[in-house]
């Protein structure tokens, strides 16, 4: 029976793969059937997903890791004496997956049919597009997590990264009055490049462990000899000098998980990829996406283990903690309701990687599913309460013959306030979902970071592999991340719930459609209960996760603190927005309070300005160099240099004058002229710049290339007669010393 | 002896390279080919390969030089022209084709040296015709180049037919 | 016992034999048949490949010399055949409806196009300098010829008479190099060569083979368009009928390499400090050239030249890795082969695209792929996938090629290599996503919908699915080729 | 006998003298010629190798036979292609036929 189950495991992202080929292929006019198409993809996989799930709780020890994994290979690649097997396999942490992706994936899918506003006027006209998109979608991320090797995991998750692009594009003819807000077509491309930046670096990393060992399987990688051979072998790289092999293949690794999981320093796309529509964004921050980086750096934690007290770790629980701090202070001065939100995912983020660098496996994991559930609530929430919001806007435009349609935005918690009467159910589940966040017991939210918490501090006092400088860095970090946690939260339930509409649209908002509420409440319930698996006393998490790894004693210390910041961020949060909530026009308070700080926060820290500053702009300077350079002087090089050769030695001189002085002066009035525009770099757009800088830059080089293609074939001949010639000669040169 | 009739053939064939590479009116370039041609044939015969000598005044002076000499009187406009029979990038041309002579030099000197003296290869098979024949068909060496060969002429004849035969309209 | 001898050795050579067959059938039933029955053409050559892949299976992992060591049959050389028909076998379905109204006697065309399979069967086998020169030849003559093939189109007989000049330059600069090594070692057979060579401790004879090796690069980079011996490859695959220029990016170049492998790994492999080095530096050139220039394409059958010239720098980094092949976990040369079959379907089904997008416009300007999106789906998002295959995305077969290759770069410490491999992936994307943006973001120039005939729509087909499936369906290739030992 | 090398020397001018003409010419059919130059260079060097190796192995033979065939089907493809360009365009000057660049 259960080993039929676990058969059949393969077909958990085949579902949703079929739902999204029978949508592109017939379904796509039928908005109906689409619908039910996607839903029946993602119910199957949620079926069996927790049929394997509740089948691996009954009977945990056969699947304690790492022996009794049971990798199925579907097929395989011969490759020399290798082998590259691709299949499945079911371990605990994969059950454990399979109970919170299909799960939450089916939640949002069932909401998205009312936000993507089936049966009313406003229904999307990409309706059924996007309901394949996100089951394509599904299929990566549950493709990924059932795995048994990199190199399946890494095709899954660039098919993620990929519908993560065509998701967040989803609204790609959008364009907004302010040229400085970032499209949904620019935020795609972002997302898609800043991922990208990491996925490259992660490949680097599988292709370093697959020419080591030979295999990427999980089994063979993460077996005990492996392990060791890998921990023992060394590698020297210039400039960071001799490492173990172990160590920059985690390192490399993390590279990809820091991009996918939005972590410092490449973070910067997971807020701007809010401008996708909001299911997309539950899916991605919660269910999918961003889990995924967490999900590999906790499938390879053997291989971050290795090296004890290797620098994978620090970097780790340092990257993870500045995140987590760094991000949660960002939270607190964003009005745009879903980018508070975003900044708050970040953060989370950055208490799972930080755990997961001091060790705490089942912590982070415990942490990830509850975070992916209340997460995924907040997010659904927010978006009915901009749906809410929108509709009123929508019934006051009509009255009032449109105007300032376009200055509106629904998703500005400055336009809101006083929807709890307007919209019950969304008030009342995304206060759960809010509450488990701030961590504030008993939801879910509350154990898993607890125990994070706990296992840090437990690092300090007790020592750990990492010395106790870094489980106390981490712990100090966390901690004040929680409180900050605790403020944000609070400051947006009340600007979006309490008081008074301050705006028409808010006074007109009506309740979201059952579609949108009943997954929302349903969530609710496991956002309110989920943690009580995870309880110290009673850890049901530890229990299935593998008791290999060591238990987090409970420290009331810890605990005791946590949740004294947590009530007290909150209730300062209340005091500050709740108990005389703003009225429309007023200045948020900690904005006065905090002045200038607050404006650094508000714009995140400049980060995207820095990355302007420091890589674009000189990519694009470097651009208008190239350009000029090769503009003036490498026109038809060969043909020009050989009409040259003919002429007079003054004649030349003249050419040498009117080609290397006047392109001097050229050159450097340029850099003047850059110099002196290098202060407005803030106007200056991110995407755009991005892709047009390293774009100029390579087309330069293209450019630069270019003249000697010049359609007359004895060029090209003299091309190559030249090469060979002047290889042969610096050979020949070279010989006697070779 | 031997030297004098070398250094006459050489002549014929360098002198002859060297007008083919030079002469603007390309009938007499043509000339100057298969005065080459013919050089090139005295060398063989000083080699002692009597066939391809006789292969080379047969076929290759009596078939390409005449093609040669067919194609310019078709495109026989450009012969009249007054521009130089040499492009712009001549300069560079000549400079690469020194170097690269001076680069065979060194590396033949290197692996053949110059020595005057006795010189002695072994004895030529006086049958080496009938040699090269049996190569030709023998099952254990070149039959197969030798089909190949006759498939790449037939193709090349298809092509030529298919790419110069006049427009036909129907 | 005569007979049996010839039986025996004809047995071997059964897909040139039946390829040949198929050839001269096609050009004799063109002259039979006349105007009326040309329609069938096609499908006789079909069929005649169809034929040759039978010949091709009973073959699978022989090993063979034949003909005194002049041609052998081992499973890389069954590869290259097998790659060589396959691409045909495309081509074909892809020229069926491409010559109405644009040239005559395709009879010819398929019969030669035949002849230069057979080409490329015979240079995946040549073990003789002899062979080797004749078979590069007898592919490259025809495709001047099929380069040319649109008489009446100025940009077709331009194309022929650059690729002819450069093409005759190269082999005779090659066939010097060939002559040098035949002098310094005494033979033109490959084997007997590295006999020689290994047997010159004292490395008196590296300053000629040097030369000799460094001509020979001149015509093997002339067939592979690797940098600086590519400037031919622009012009030439602009102007060529398409289809013959999708048999070039992929088939043709094939053949290079499977003489440039053979030639490299069976006549020097003790000479390797000489030349890997080389390749490595063509290597990168040719990587970072190829994509630097691809960009400013406008015209998409050029940007897929120069995106053709920038894998040819990938594959070369597999040949620098050659001494993976033995013992080890895959890597070098049966990541050569592997990348060459999926690029070959990758690339072929890109040309499908462009063959109906050409049809349907009768441009191949990439500004005219605005809103192909909306004039067919379909095809806009066929090309998405060939380009993210190109690109290496995974799971789409040019990712395997890279795979194997940059990991077995990374093994044998090549790490500079590899990342320059990875960065140049990077920049590719530029250029793919110009096209893309146009298919997809840009509002279309006319609203006719655009629909493939069915051969086209069938080769569109095959290489989608081999494309996004590779590692299902390509199993017994991978098989194949990591029983390669070249 | 003459020495070896002294063939190979000439064989080098020839080919040298070829690849100028290759590089150099104006017209088409020059071109072609000069490429017949750098052939005759490969064949000079093939025999003198043939003759100076072992006269027995007729492998240098063959081969300049061989090259032979290929340099007149060379000619003969090239000549058409000519024919065909000259045609369409009144010229064969290979420096004017620059229609396709960049």
């Amino acid at each position: 029976m259960r080993e039929f189950f676990f058969d059949l495991t393969w077909l958990i992202p085949v579902f949703p793969l079929l739902a999204f080929a029978f949508i592109v292929l017939w379904a796509n006019p039928n908005r109906k059937l689409s619908t039910w198409a996607a839903w029946a993809g993602i119910g199957l996989s949620w079926l069996l997903g927790w049929t394997i799930f509740f089948l691996s709780w009954g009977d945990i020890h056969h699947l304690t890791p790492p022996e009794a994994n049971h990798p199925v290979p579907l097929w395989a690649l011969p490759a020399g004496s290798g082998m590259l097997e691709v299949g499945f396999q079911v371990d605990t942490l994969t059950a454990l997956m399979l109970f919170m992706v299909p799960f939450v994936c089916l939640m949002i899918f069932i909401y998205s049919k009312g936000y993507m506003g089936y049966g009313t006027e406003q229904v999307d006209p990409h309706y059924s597009r996007f309901f394949a998109y996100i089951s394509l979608f599904a299929c990566g991320m549950l493709g990924l997590v059932v795995s048994d090797s990199l190199l399946t995991l890494f095709i899954f998750w660039e098919i993620m990264g990929l519908c993560s692009y065509l998701l967040i594009g989803f609204w790609f003819e959008k364009r907004y009055p302010d040229p400085e807000r970032i499209t949904p077509k620019e935020a795609g491309l972002k997302a898609f490049l800043t991922t990208r930046v990491g996925d490259v670096i992660m490949l680097l990393g599988i292709l370093l462990l697959f020419s080591q060992v030979g295999s990427l399987s999980f089994v063979d990688l993460f077996s005990h000899d492996t392990l060791h051979m890998l921990a023992e072998k060394t590698v020297t790289l210039p400039v960071l000098g001799t490492m173990p092999v172990a160590t920059l293949a985690a390192l490399l690794l993390f590279g990809g998980a820091m991009g996918k999981s939005a972590q410092f320093p490449l973070h910067v796309w997971l807020p701007d990829a809010m401008e996708g529509p909001t299911p997309v964004s539950a899916l991605i921050h919660a269910a999918t996406m961003v889990s995924a980086g967490v999900y590999l750096v906790a499938r390879s934690f053997p291989l971050f283990a290795a090296v004890h007290g290797g620098t994978q770790l620090a970097v780790v629980a340092f990257i993870g903690a500045f995140t987590a701090l760094f991000a949660s202070t960002i939270a607190v001065a964003q009005n745009d309701i879903k980018r508070g939100l975003a900044y708050s995912t970040i953060s989370q983020l950055g208490y799972m990687i930080a755990a997961l660098g001091v060790g705490a496996y089942i912590a982070a994991v415990f942490h990830l599913i509850t975070h992916a559930f209340f997460k995924a609530l907040l997010f659904l929430g927010s978006g009915s309460v901009i749906h809410g919001v929108e509709h009123g806007h929508h019934e006051v435009a009509h009255g009032h013959d449109d105007h300032g349609e376009e200055a509106f935005d629904a998703n500005d918690m400055m336009n809101m306030g006083g929807l709890w009467s307007k919209m019950p159910r969304t008030a009342w589940t995304f206060l759960i979902g809010g509450g488990a966040l701030a961590g504030i017991v008993p939801l879910a939210g509350f154990w898993s970071k607890d125990e994070i918490l706990a296992h840090a501090w437990h690092g300090f006092q007790h020592g750990h592999d990492l010395g106790t400088f870094w489980p106390f860095f981490v712990w100090l970090l966390l901690t004040l991340a929680a409180l900050l946690t605790a403020f944000y939260t609070a400051r947006q339930v009340c600007l979006t719930f309490a008081g008074r509409p301050r705006t028409e649209a808010a006074g007109h908002a009506h309740e979201s459609p059952p579609s949108m509420t009943w997954p929302l409440m349903i969530l609710a319930f496991f956002a309110a209960t989920l943690g009580l698996f995870g309880t110290p006393w009673a850890n049901q998490f530890h229990h299935l996760i593998g008791e290999a790894f060591e238990a987090t004693p409970f420290d009331p210390f810890v605990a005791g603190l946590s949740t004294a910041l947590a009530v007290g961020g909150a209730a300062v949060g209340w005091l500050v927005y709740g108990r005389k909530p703003l009225a429309a026009g007023d200045v948020d308070p900690v904005k006065r309070w905090l002045g200038p700080v607050h404006t650094v926060l508000e714009n995140k820290y400049y980060v995207d300005e820095l990355y302007r500053a420091v890589f674009i702009r000189p990519v694009i300077w470097l651009a208008h160099v190239f350009f000029k350079f090769d503009n003036r002087w490498v026109i038809d090089p060969i043909v020009n240099a050989v009409g040259r050769a003919g002429v007079s030695l003054a004649k030349g001189m003249g050419w040498f004058d009117l080609v290397v002085v006047d392109g001097l002066v050229n050159l450097a009035g340029r850099a003047g002229a850059t110099v002196s525009s290098l202060s407005d770099v803030v106007d200056l757009r991110f995407v755009d710049r991005i892709v047009d800088g390293v774009g100029d830059l390579v087309r330069a080089g293209g450019r630069f290339l270019r003249p000697i293609q010049t359609g007359r074939v004895q060029n090209y001949l003299l091309v190559a007669v030249l090469f060979t010639a002047i290889t042969l000669l610096g050979l020949y040169v070279m010989l006697p010393v070779l | 002896m031997t030297y004098a009739v070398f250094i006459l053939f050489t002549l014929m064939a360098l002198c002859g390279g060297v007008l083919v590479v030079t002469q603007r009116n390309l009938v007499r370039a043509a000339t100057a080919l298969v005065l080459s041609l013919f050089g090139v044939a005295g060398l063989y015969v000083l080699l002692e390969a009597g066939f391809l000598a006789a292969v080379q005044v047969l076929v290759y002076i009596g078939a390409i030089a005449i093609l040669i000499i067919f194609a310019i009187m078709l495109t026989r406009r450009m012969v009249q022209g007054d521009e130089s029979g040499l492009n712009r990038q001549w300069g560079w041309a000549l400079v690469s084709a020194v170097v690269m002579f001076a680069l065979f030099c060194y590396v033949v000197v290197k692996a053949w040296p110059l020595a005057l003296g006795a010189v002695s290869a072994p004895a030529v098979p006086a049958d080496s015709t009938e040699a090269l024949g049996l190569a030709l068909l023998d099952w254990e060496q070149y039959v197969l180049p030798f089909e190949i060969a006759s498939v790449l002429l037939l193709s090349a004849m298809v092509g030529a037919v298919v790419i110069a035969r006049e427009k036909h309209d129907s | 016992m005569a007979e049996l001898t010839v039986l025996q050795a004809l047995g071997p050579l059964s897909p040139q034999l039946v390829l040949l067959l198929a050839a001269l059938l096609v050009l004799g039933l063109d002259l039979a048949w006349g105007e009326k029955r040309r329609g069938w053409l096609p499908s006789v050559a079909l069929l005649g490949l169809a034929g040759t892949i039978v010949a091709t299976m009973s073959l699978w992992g022989r090993r063979e010399v034949l003909f005194g060591g002049v041609f052998v049959v081992d499973p890389s050389a069954v590869f290259f055949q097998v790659i060589a028909v396959l691409a045909t076998a495309l081509v074909i379905l892809m020229s069926i409806d491409y010559f109405e109204g644009r040239a005559t006697y395709t009879g010819e065309f398929y019969s030669l196009l035949l002849v230069a399979s057979l080409a490329i069967t015979l240079m995946a086998g040549s073990t003789d300098l002899i062979m080797v020169y004749l078979s590069i030849e007898l592919l490259s003559i025809v495709s001047y010829v099929l380069t040319g093939f649109m008489r009446e189109d100025r940009r077709s007989n331009e194309a022929a008479l650059k690729y002819f000049l450069y093409g005759a330059a190269a082999s005779a600069t090659m066939l010097y190099g060939m002559s040098l090594l035949y002098g310094i070692t005494g033979s033109t057979n490959l084997e007997e060569m590295a006999a020689v060579l290994g047997a010159d401790a004292g490395g008196s004879m590296s300053w000629v083979v040097l030369a000799a090796v460094m001509l020979l690069l001149v015509g093997f980079g002339f067939k592979v368009s690797a940098v600086p011996f590519h400037q031919w490859a622009p012009d030439v695959y602009e102007g060529a009928p398409t289809p013959f220029t999708a048999f070039l990016s992929v088939a043709s170049k094939a053949g290079g390499f499977a003489v440039l492998l053979r030639f490299f790994l069976t006549a020097l492999p003790d000479l390797s400090v000489n030349w890997v080095g080389l390749i490595a530096a063509l290597s990168v050139m040719t990587m970072t050239v190829g994509n630097l220039m691809a960009i400013f394409q406008k015209n998409i059958k050029r940007m897929l030249a120069y995106s053709s010239i920038a894998q040819a720098g990938y594959i070369l980094i597999g040949l620098v890795c050659w001494r993976h092949t033995l013992g080890a976990y895959g890597g070098g040369i049966s990541g050569v082969l592997l990348y060459l079959l999926a690029y070959l379907f990758t690339n072929l089904g890109a040309f499908t695209v462009v063959i109906i997008v050409e049809r349907a416009t009768g441009s191949n300007e990439i500004a005219d792929y605005a809103g192909l999106m909306r004039r067919n789906p379909w095809l806009a998002a066929a090309l998405f996938v060939f380009f993210l295959s190109l690109v290496g995305i995974p799971p789409t077969a040019v990712f395997v090629g890279k795979l194997l290759i940059f990991s077995s770069a990374i093994r044998l410490g090549y790490y500079g290599l590899a990342i320059i491999g990875v960065v140049n992936g990077v920049i590719s994307m530029y250029y793919y996503y110009g096209v893309m943006r146009q298919a997809f973001f840009l509002p279309p120039k006319e609203d006719t919908p655009i629909v493939a005939s069915p051969p086209l729509a069938v080769a569109l087909g095959v290489t989608l699915v081999m494309t996004l499936g590779f590692l299902v369906f390509a199993q017994p290739f991978i098989q194949l080729a990591s029983w390669s030992t070249l | 006998m003459i020495p070896l090398s002294w063939y190979v020397l000439v064989s080098a001018a020839l080919f040298c003298i070829g690849l100028f003409g290759v590089l150099a010419r104006r017209n088409a059919v020059a071109i072609l010629m000069a490429v017949e130059l750098m052939l005759n260079a490969v064949n000079v060097n093939l025999v003198a190798f043939w003759r100076y190796g072992e006269p027995q192995a007729m492998a240098g033979q063959v081969f300049a036979l061989i090259v032979f065939t290929v340099a007149a089907a060379e000619a003969a493809v090239g000549l058409a292609l000519f024919i065909a360009i000259y045609r369409s365009r009144d010229t064969v000057a290979v420096e004017e036929i620059d229609l396709m660049k960049g």
